[in-house]
């Protein structure tokens, strides 16, 4: 059922956790099937997302999502990251079966969340 | 790497026993049974020892029997089936929430044909009321469909209450007895049913071959039409082969059911009493009146196709009530019908036990499942959540 | 005794490497297909491989193609589902009066649900003409089922010229192949259909399994509801042995037709041309036109039971249109279409060869038979007064 | 499907054929399934059916019975054959498959119509 990549990112779900004194941090649920993900940034000079951490409650292709789309955010400018979409996860993950496409909505909507609350907090800051 | 199957809800291995019993039908006995020479002749009389066969289990006569491909079309025949047949007596059907979908989306087509459906509701148990039956009753009920174990969380209904009613008000009573066989005591004439469903490949049979038992003078429409085979209710060539395996099978499901039920049961124990230890665990379907083989547990904070392919990983057959292992984007109807929230829903997981499972299997389950649940919850937004709250 | 076997209309042999590809899926290989864990994971592979081979069989998708339960469900799907999906299009089907009863039945019980049906006349070679095809169509034709190759008198029908007619007026047409797979090329796209029933005991694979091809794009409703297998078209747990059966039993049936063709033209040239010497012998069907291995013929003053009991009783297998033997009183509705007298219908006896069979089978049928038809002309007040008429 | 007993006269039937000067012809048609039966009997001293035989086109029920029939009557009085009925044949033959009972009646009702015959004929010479 699931690509190889997938079952990898799965099974080796690659940084999981909370990142120490993040940046920005988004929430994400999904109604429909009750998966969940926190995801937290830390954005460095030049915008640069310098870490990200994910947690998710849900099934392999939520968790495989959330853990791809950090390994592909990691180093990119926050404008990158925000070009990013859900179909940019799973192609990168190789495809996922058509019912589990809406599992891989959490992971950039969660992303994007998580840049908008640190370009709030940056704002804040500033002001 | 050790393989623990422990879906047998799902569909169970076949015995030896029936397949060789099986096998002569794929070879030389492979005649029509329609046919008047030999080569036919030979193979219709297997095929009514099988029907005496299957008769004989649940307390019916030969000619009570009809085989089908399997649950759903015994399913399907007998709501269809009965609900056209007595259209004219009435347009109400009862049944309930928790029916597999072979009764239940049946039933909601039959809405479409006209007819008015009650899906009775289920207590935190699982469980049908015979009292809330009895009130759903009307002028129009002909029909009703009630199952004698759910595949789910292995509740009981109380069919032999349902049928003191049914009998009483003249109403047709049929049972979904899919994942009874061989796991509970059925007999037609104790349970006071109508009609009653089978599927051999819940009971280390073939899968593809069913039946339907319809007692004397019980009305049912053709679904299918054809030739004259199983009297011309359920027509098509017989699929002898998987025939005589369900005869063979039944025989050997029925011939100890205490016995087998008491092995279930003992591991069924161990394997709850064993996980409740991981905390967080809760079990879901009636603590008694389950089947002796299943065991259906939520686990808070995580997703049950989660937890389904990490057992996976370490070679741990089991299944789970959760969306995404449904296909659909709705957890379990049963668990919902339970009134579970969705959530809890979602981390349900089911072992479900047959004969060839040992108590080895059941140490390996408690010593990987702990671990996979932790790791889980570990990465899980919400366990952190539950636990600071 | 010798034993010959030439009723492969009615039923086939399965070929035993038909059978060594089932065996895994009856021991090791036994999960259920929509269960995520390994063992559905290897056992949902194995499906998707027999979809591809029937697909490429007869040149078909994969997606195309939905298992059933046999030739007969298949038909059912086919009538029912795409009737009832067109209902608000039209309400007119057109079949034939030689369609196998699994056609014929439900065309019937669809006029009971509101459809007009016309039941097109045969020649007497029981062949379906174009034109009146032509001539059936209305406004409100939404369906047409004709089969391919007859199963009693081997008449293939002018499907590419019936299809280019139901092409033109936006017809769905259904062929029932159930007994042309293997005997004669059989191609969706050349024959232009877009429903098409087959059955895997036909062709020497397992009984109680078949397909349905359903063209890209055609509407069919369910006729049994349930689980979500076969994209929710044919819910039920798969007959996965009977599945692979039917995946291998197809690709080793069309390997090579022609050939298998050949060597059943050849014997039953062979057979009718040894059996025409008898005297009062009648060939029944298409001269020409027909499976290569049918061979329906009418022996004047005797009747088929009595032909086919006595060829039993000498060992050789074969089948009948009289009355007597189709457990009904009236004799074949295939030979009274094709204009054929009562008297000539009862003393019809079909051989239908299969690739088993060898020019001695038909060498002994051909020493046995003439004695048999003289034994009984003896006892027959009939044949008397034949022979003084 | 069918007894030994009927098997045992389809094979090897009894009194087949027609009896030489014969005292009485019986012939019965089935319109339904087309068999037909022509039965003739030789009545001896003491009106007693010493001689009889039939000829039948019919299924292995309809030629059973007409054997069976035949091997039942031989010697009885004519009074006594007119007494079986239908039902005693497929008895003797130890039953028939409920939709070939129809295949006995022919048997039962040449016999009967051959003694008609019978009478008739004695009747008209007497006269
Ligand atoms: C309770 C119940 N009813 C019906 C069915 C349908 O049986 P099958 O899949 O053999 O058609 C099943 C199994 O899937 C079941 O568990
Ligand atoms: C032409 C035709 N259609 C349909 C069928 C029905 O197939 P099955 O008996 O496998 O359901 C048969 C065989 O009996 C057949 O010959």
């Amino acid at each position: 059922m699931y690509s190889e990549k997938v079952m990898d990112h799965f099974k080796n779900p690659r940084n999981v956790g909370e990142v120490k004194d993040y940046h920005g941090k988004g929430e994400m649920g999904s109604t429909r099937c009750g998966d969940t993900m926190v995801l937290t940034i830390k954005v460095g000079e030049g915008e640069v997302i310098e870490d990200v951490k994910f947690q998710t409650f849900g099934c392999a292709a939520a968790i495989a999502s959330s853990s791809m789309m950090t390994e592909m955010v990691l180093g990119k400018t926050i404008q990158e990251a925000l070009a990013m979409t859900n179909n940019h996860v799973a192609e990168a993950l190789g495809g996922l079966p058509a019912p589990k496409m809406h599992c891989s909505n959490l992971a950039a909507d969660a992303l994007h969340k998580a840049i908008e609350d640190y370009l709030k907090r940056k704002e804040a800051a500033a002001s | 790497m050790r393989k623990v199957y422990m879906d047998n809800g799902a569909t169970t291995q076949v015995d030896e026993q029936v397949l060789e019993a099986m096998l002569p039908f794929y070879r030389e006995l492979f005649g029509n049974p329609s046919s008047l020479h030999s080569f036919g002749r030979e193979v219709k009389k297997a095929l009514e020892e099988a029907r005496e066969k299957a008769a004989l289990a649940i307390n019916a006569r030969p000619e009570e029997i009809y085989f089908t491909s399997g649950g759903t079309e015994a399913d399907n025949l007998a709501v269809q089936g009965v609900a056209r047949a007595l259209k004219k007596k009435g347009n109400h059907i009862i049944t309930s929430a928790v029916e597999h979908h072979a009764v239940l989306d049946v039933c909601k087509a039959m809405e479409e044909e006209g007819f008015k459906v009650t899906f009775l509701p289920v207590d935190e148990y699982g469980m049908v009321s015979p009292e809330a039956f009895r009130e759903a009753v009307t002028e129009e009920t002909i029909l009703a469909s009630i199952m004698l174990a759910n595949n789910e969380v292995g509740t009981l209904q109380p069919i032999e209450e349902i049928s003191a009613i049914t009998r009483e008000k003249g109403i047709v009573l049929h049972t979904d007895a899919v994942q009874a066989i061989g796991n509970i005591p059925v007999d037609v004439g104790q349970l006071g049913v109508d009609l009653l469903s089978l599927a051999a490949h819940k009971f280390n049979g073939p899968k593809g071959v069913g039946a339907l038992y319809v007692r004397r003078g019980t009305q049912v429409n053709k679904v299918t039409y054809g030739g004259g085979q199983e009297k011309k209710v359920r027509p098509g060539t017989e699929n002898i082969p998987g025939i005589v395996g369900l005869g063979k099978a039944i025989e050997l499901a029925t011939a100890d059911v205490p016995g087998k039920a008491a092995h279930l049961t003992f591991l069924r124990d161990k394997l709850i009493q064993g996980l409740m230890k991981i905390g967080d665990v809760k079990l879901n379907g009636h603590p008694e009146k389950r089947l002796p083989g299943n065991a259906n547990l939520s686990f808070a904070f995580v997703e049950g196709e989660s937890l389904l392919l990490s057992l996976d990983m370490k070679g741990v057959a089991a299944s789970s009530g959760s969306a995404c292992t449904s296909g659909s984007l709705e957890p379990s109807h049963v668990l919902l019908a339970m009134g579970m929230p969705h959530e809890t829903a979602h981390g349900s997981l089911r072992f479900s036990l047959g004969k060839y499972n040992t108590e080895e299997d059941v140490d390996y389950v408690l010593e990987v499942l702990p671990e996979i649940v932790e790791r889980l919850r570990s990465m899980s937004p919400v366990a952190r959540r539950g636990k600071q709250g």
